[in-house]
């Protein structure tokens, strides 16, 4: 449950987040939170000796830690190689990068499909496998669990879309659009190696999209291990797609719909070009009628979250947006301020925080303790454990 | 086994705790040093007792030990230590004597209800001689702890020990006695050693001061 | 190879044995150094042995399925420090923190300390494996003292102090126990054979083994590091040479531990006792909440790990406490994966300190700039050691808590609660560490990573596929230990 | 050969839906012209509307990039190949284990991804309010949609779409209330994501209204067409989804005669049309909302959802 939260909350600042490596670090405080409420699924179906359910959960688990590990570096890469381009950080200073540098845009593009648990990538895969482990769960004794699962899936269930939302406005503050600042203008595509690097893992993420039968088999032992049982072996599942219980129950298949989006995708395209006009012409943005060469004007980060803002704003950041418009005639440029104070750090996280320093620090003393008083509580410890001998019987 | 050897070594191992608690009762350190020699020399008639009792001439190498070493050498050579760096002559104590000395007796209760109630199969003598072992080594331990002085510390521990080798002696046919005692007495030459060497400071407190902790940054 | 195993435990005492006579007299530390790394080597080897055939059991020296594991981990972590303390204390020297001739004794003293933790492994005598014990722990304290400054001297006297405390509690309980068995098996060494001990234990009074079992978790327990008897622990190993406190937290404590094993289950031989579980279980859940809070305030690197340890073995403890198949089973893992992981941590730290002249944590910054390597090793290392996916602790650690929610979630609470403030802290500390502004010496470390490498190459391979064998073995032992 | 035949029977399906989206939405349009009394467009408008773009050149902004190029394509695939996996007149078609009901809603949600994404690139405003706003409501109808999904997997014991639909035509399912709900709230959903009124006006290009329109804004020739042929998919792919899973009768099963699927045909194409009817009366009916009740609009459907799945899993239980 508490890993449902933190998930939504993750995603949500993360959302709020300008600073690109900021706003990856939040996700992964996201991603962490889909890994435990796998985990956590799996420990009750454990407890509950519910083998096959908690194989399935941990595969889902383990399987994301993967695919984080995966995307989640490849989107540093990018985020790195944005950095190195163009000594930025603030996607508000970004944007029409894909233009410079196209195949790192290409790279990072993937990476934010997956991430953002869209097919035919490995994000999804992993996710799907979390909501099937999820659809067993009804068959949990306790009604506790009963009723927190669904609500956690729920919950999953608005992180990913959130996600991707996130994504969308990374990708399309950092990559799309035009230039918001002169070191965005002439960004350089970073260097060969680290080119390399992200298309490898890149072409990963897709590899594990499409085969994932591969992963969960080579995940077996281990799950195996921890939870008593696997989930069938899916090598012989015909056309490589995955069964985590019964192909009645559910199954999906990464190739397929990979070829199918593929192959739909270039029929359309090879139909259009083929009977359609091919002729286009660059022209400047129509823009509804009144475009504004002006970058400024473009949509910015802040601006594209503000509508999620106010949805969730009011609950969990106590967002404050102070407009202050200048009176007519007066001189000064209008101007919006966004103040967010998280409530839920304010209210849930940082009282934890406190009482922990304050064990901490209370506890603390202990290390700058006396050699006799150590010998002291050597000597109570024996004490207690005599007296409670004496009084046992 | 007489009723007559039982009474006598009795009376030994139940003197040591007496001597042990009258330990605890000093505050000089020159009596306190006595008394401990004193310590020593009970516990080598116990042991040497044990060694008649049981026909285990090895013991009585045991008892030497106990004699010569403790009940004369290190007595010695705390004694010159004292004067050498002469360290206060009366002991600081952390909680009163009359306290203590409460303590030590509720510690001896402690003991023989813990030890008494056992069923009968072990021989009453290694019962007796165990609850007797047991409260002289809680009662050490009691004096290392509320005692400031390293020496009275030292003398605590080899308090401790007298009380495990009285125990040791008393289990009968224990092998290995005359090691650990020949162990125990190169451990207290150690300890002893060690307080040579923190010369500087004739109290445990004083070795780990804040000072030490900021020097080594760990000082909050 | 048969002739071999069967004399096996010779050779695992008398290797060790022989090069501490010899290395003691020998100068010149390079030879020395090497000579160390070649009588490990050589315990290692014979050690294998083991696997493949196993000695009767003698009088003095018994092997069986349990001791088995922590020799043979013994002898390998061994030996990988010796390859790492070759050259950390070659660059000791440079630094004049140390002499040849402090470098000769150390030497000597390494080869003592394994012969101690190989005899006290392999006693079958309570008696021999007391002595065994103490003998590790006073070589333990020289060498913590080996750098003769003002606070090195200072820990190892807490250490010596409360050590000597520990032997006495211990040495008492032992006595208790032969008192206990004297009347049944008869006066003589017999009554102090491992093996007669679990044969006849049931024939035992109980309220004597429960007083000796008291005196012997609290004696040997110091040794373990449980709180609150853990005081000497942290500063033992941060002013200590780095391999001293790596061989430390994974070996010394592991031999502790497997005194206390021994006598638990003799304890569970014996129907009248109550049970040790409880008393584990507690000390194991004190000393984990415990440590993990201390986590927090740490300013030394080293006494941070140091305290990491003590919440591990406070984990281990309550493994065993738990009891039953699974749990034994996780608390097996758990130790192998700690005693594996916490000392690559230790050599990471040791070339850190190395390279960066300071133990201080707010002196040490953005590693993964200044030393890649080290840095992402260290990385790894620490998320092992908090117990994440897909590493061998997270394995153990699932395995414990998921058979704790099986058997009594109440316990479970804890538990989990003390992990969490554990990886806490744990994850605060290693960011300022690892990432931020990159501070300090960027110069290059000497010393090997080697060990470092293989054992987190070692602990990240369990954590993703264990061997069959390796399960079962482990299993059975676990049903061993009841 | 079976195979052959199953992959042909595929085929056909996704041509149909291809086929048959513009008629809807032309369908559609006609039934509210009538509805306000106006002779309105000819059914088969949208026809001559994709065409005559497909003819037209293609304006693209100075500052497109090759996203905003091949966007159209990705879309139009990715809700193709949604649609084709829905089991319009034949369950168990031959790929429609390929996918389940959240890999179908997981590909819509690629699409829309990269249509928000095609918004931005261009970097004019209004395509910014676009996606921004899109994602907006995706984020919420997301959940909502994932929630129906539960509701329905759990009682259908699967997230299989076909094994779903068998579900619902053998056993008599009754009136399940979670099930009610979890229709309620797919219809939202079903409302929210095609950007019809109240949540969006498809009609409108007045900019503080729009939605969908604001992205496809700098679209135009055949990419255009390609989105506008992808949106009146989804339209079709929705009120299919919504027949397969609720009124599956008529659906013809695997393998079935060719009577059994011309059946399937007719009742399909029956569907379709009382669902369009149902949808222009409906948009009829009510006014268009503010863009940030939106929020509330489709809150409620989560909520529907999630009570929906919590009931099944209490119920499950007894």
């Amino acid at each position: 449950m508490l890993a449902g939260i933190t998930t939504v909350l993750g995603v949500l600042y993360a959302l709020m987040e300008h600073d690109l490596k900021r706003l990856l670090a939040y996700h992964t405080v996201e991603n962490i939170g889909i890994i435990f409420i796998g985990l956590g699924l799996a420990l009750a179906f454990r407890a509950n000796a519910m083998q096959w359910a908690a194989a399935l959960a941990l595969t889902a688990a383990l399987f994301h830690v993967l695919n984080h590990m995966l995307f989640k570096s490849l989107l540093f890469f990018g985020a790195g190689a944005v950095l190195t381009a163009t000594g930025e950080r603030d996607m508000e200073h970004l944007g029409g990068l894909i233009h410079r540098m196209p195949k790192t845009a290409f790279t990072f593009l993937v990476a934010c499909a997956a991430i953002s648990a869209l097919p035919p990538l490995n994000g999804f895969v992993s996710e799907w496998l979390t909501f099937q482990a999820i659809l067993v769960s009804p068959q949990l004794p306790q009604w506790v669990l009963k009723f927190l699962v669904p609500a956690v899936g729920a919950m999953l269930a608005l992180a990913a879309a959130l996600a991707a939302t996130c994504f969308v406005k990374a990708f399309g503050i950092t990559f799309l659009g035009r230039p918001r600042s002169p070191a965005a203008a002439e960004a350089k595509e970073v260097d060969r190696w680290s080119l390399g690097a992200m298309f490898v893992v890149a072409a990963l993420c897709m590899l594990f999209g499409i085969l994932p039968g591969l992963v969960i088999d080579a995940l077996a032992p281990a799950v195996q291990m921890l939870a008593g049982a696997r989930l069938p072996v899916q090598a012989e599942v015909r056309w490589w797609s995955i069964v985590p219980i019964a192909e009645s129950h559910s199954s999906y298949n990464g190739l397929l719909v990979f070829l199918f989006s593929a192959m739909s995708a270039l029929l359309a395209a090879a139909l259009i070009h083929r009977f359609a006009s091919r002729r286009f012409r660059r022209a400047p943005a129509w823009d509804c009628g009144f475009p504004d060469p002006q970058p400024a004007t473009q949509y910015t980060a802040s601006s594209f979250a503000q509508p999620i803002r106010r949805v969730f704003g009011t609950h969990v950041f106590a967002a404050r947006e102070t407009v202050d418009m200048p009176a007519p005639g007066e001189m000064r440029p209008a101007r919006l301020d966004v103040r967010l104070r998280d409530l839920i750090w304010d209210r849930l996280y940082a009282p934890v925080a406190v009482g922990v320093e304050y064990t901490a620090r209370r506890l603390n003393v202990l290390q700058f303790l006396t050699i006799r008083r150590y010998l002291t509580l050597v000597f109570f410890s024996l004490i207690i454990l005599l007296v409670v001998l004496a009084i046992w019987r | 086994m007489g009723k007559l050897e039982f009474d006598i070594a009795h009376l030994f191992s139940g003197g040591l705790v007496l001597v042990s608690l009258l330990l605890l009762y000093q505050d000089r350190m020159f009596s306190l040093l006595r008394f401990f020699a004193g310590h020593a020399v009970v516990l080598s008639l116990a042991v040497a007792l044990q060694a008649d009792l049981q026909a285990k001439p090895a013991l009585y190498i045991t008892a030497l030990i106990a004699l010569a070493f403790k009940g004369i050498i290190i007595p010695l050579a705390l004694y010159r230590i004292v004067v050498r760096l002469d360290l206060h002559r009366e002991l600081e104590t952390v909680v009163g004597v009359g306290p203590t000395m409460l303590a030590g007796i509720g510690l001896i209760g402690l003991s023989m209800i813990v030890i008494l109630p056992l069923t009968a199969a072990a021989d009453p003598l290694a019962r007796e001689d165990l609850a007797f072992a047991l409260s002289v080594l809680l009662l050490g331990l009691l004096m290392m702890i509320t005692r400031r002085n390293a020496v009275s510390q030292v003398i605590g521990f080899m308090s401790i020990e007298n009380g495990l080798i009285l125990a040791a002696t008393g289990a009968k046919g224990m092998p290995l006695v005359v090691e650990i005692s020949v162990a125990f007495s190169i451990l207290i030459a150690f300890i002893v050693i060690g307080v040579f060497l923190f010369r500087i400071r004739e109290r445990f407190d004083t070795v780990d001061i804040s000072a030490l902790h900021s020097a080594r940054g760990e000082q909050p | 190879m048969n002739w071999f195993s069967a004399h096996a435990t010779v050779f695992v005492l008398a290797i060790p044995a022989f090069g501490a006579a010899l290395l003691a007299v020998l100068p010149g530390y390079r030879a020395t150094a090497r000579l160390n790394v070649m009588f490990t080597g050589l315990t290692l080897l014979s050690a294998l042995t083991l696997v493949f055939g196993r000695p009767e059991t003698g009088d003095f020296l018994l092997v069986d399925d349990l001791n088995i594991v922590f020799v043979i981990l013994n002898a390998f972590v061994g030996f990988t420090t010796s390859v790492f303390s070759a050259s950390y204390i070659a660059h000791e020297l440079d630094t004049g923190r140390l002499t040849p001739p402090y470098l000769r004794f150390y030497h000597a003293m390494y080869q003592v300390l394994m012969f101690g933790m190989n005899l006290s492994l392999l006693a079958n005598n309570i008696g021999l494996m007391w002595v065994a014990i103490e003998l590790a722990t006073l070589t333990t304290v020289m060498m913590v003292g080996i750098y003769r400054t003002h606070e090195a001297l200072e820990a190892a006297w807490k250490y010596f102090i409360l050590g000597s405390v520990g032997i006495a509690l211990a040495l008492f309980g032992t006595i208790i126990v032969y008192v206990a068995a004297q009347p049944v098996v008869g006066p003589g060494l017999d009554s102090m054979a491992w093996t007669n001990l679990i044969l006849h234990g049931a024939k035992f009074d109980p309220a004597l083994l429960n007083l000796a079992f008291v005196f012997l978790l609290l004696g040997y327990g110091t040794k373990v590091g449980l709180a609150p008897l853990h005081a000497w622990l942290p500063d033992a190993h941060a002013e200590g040479p780095t391999p001293i406190s790596a061989v430390l937290s994974g070996l010394l404590l592991n031999v502790a531990l497997h005194a206390v094993l021994r006598f638990k289950m003799l304890m569970a031989t014996n129907a009248g006792v109550l049970a040790p579980g409880p008393m584990m279980i507690t000390m194991g859940l004190v000393s984990l909440i415990f440590a993990a809070f201390m986590l927090y305030k740490r300013r030394d690197i080293k006494r941070m790990f140091a305290y990491s340890s003590i919440e591990h073995m406070g984990i281990i403890t309550f493994a065993f406490g738990m009891g039953g198949a699974l749990a034994n089973f996780a608390g097996l893992l758990h130790m192998t994966m700690h005693s594996l992981t916490k000392s690559a941590i230790f050599f990471a730290v040791g070339h850190i300190a190395q390279v960066k002249g300071t133990q201080r944590i707010a002196e040490i910054r953005g590693l993964t700039v200044t030393h890649p390597l080290l840095g992402w090793a260290l990385v790894l290392g620490v998320v092992a050691i908090a117990g994440l996916p897909p590493l061998g602790i997270f394995m153990s650690e699932f395995l414990i808590v998921s058979s704790t929610f099986a058997r009594d979630p109440l316990l479970a609470i804890p538990l989990v609660f003390g992990l969490l403030v554990a990886f806490g802290a744990l994850f605060l500390r290693l960011n300022g560490i690892v990432f931020g502004e990159p501070a300090g010496s960027t110069a290059k470390a000497e010393a090997s990573y080697l060990p470092m490498i293989a054992h987190l190459a070692l602990v990240l391979m369990a954590g993703i596929y264990l061997p069959g064998p390796l399960v079962a073995w482990f299993q059975n032992v676990a049903k061993l230990l009841g | 050969m079976a195979l052959i035949g199953e992959l042909f029977i595929q085929g056909v399906q996704m041509a149909l839906v291809l086929a048959v989206a513009p008629l809807l939405t032309g369908f559609v349009r006609k039934v509210k012209a009538r509805a306000i009394g106006k002779a309105g467009p000819p059914v088969l408008q949208p026809y001559r509307e994709l065409l005559r773009l497909v003819r037209k050149e293609a304006v693209i902004a100075d500052s497109a990039s090759w996203l905003f190029r091949t966007a159209p394509y990705l879309i139009f695939a990715g809700i193709w190949v949604a649609a084709a996996l829905v089991p319009t007149f034949a369950a168990g078609l031959v790929f429609s284990w390929s996918a389940d009901l959240i890999a179908i809603v997981a590909l819509l949600g690629s699409a829309r991804f990269f249509l928000a994404l095609a918004g931005l690139d261009v970097g004019t405003s209004f395509g910014g309010i676009g996606s921004s706003r899109e994602m907006m409501i995706a984020s919420l109808a997301e959940p909502a949609m994932i929630m129906i999904v539960f509701t329905i997997a759990l009682i259908a014991g699967s997230t299989q779409l076909s094994s779903i639909a068998a579900y619902t035509m053998s056993h008599e399912v009754g009136l399940r209330v979670s099930l009610a709900l979890a229709l309620v709230a797919l219809l939202m959903v079903a409302i929210a994501e095609n950007g019809r009124i109240p949540v969006d006006n498809p009609a409108t290009h007045l900019e503080l209204t729009m939605v969908h329109e604001a992205m496809a804004l700098e679209y135009s020739g055949r990419h255009l067409a390609m989105i506008e042929l992808a949106a009146s998919l989804k339209l079709v792919l929705y009120i299919s989804l919504i027949a397969g899973v609720f009124t599956p009768w008529g659906l013809a099963a695997a393998g079935a005669g060719f009577g059994a699927y011309a059946i399937g045909f007719g009742t399909y194409l029956v569907k379709l049309f009382v669902g369009g009817l149902l949808l222009a009366l409906f948009e009829m009916a009510i006014a268009k909302m503010r863009v940030f009740r939106y929020a509330e609009f489709l809150g409620a459907a989560l909520m529907l959802g999630l009570l929906g799945t919590l009931l099944v899993f209490v119920s499950k239980s007894l």
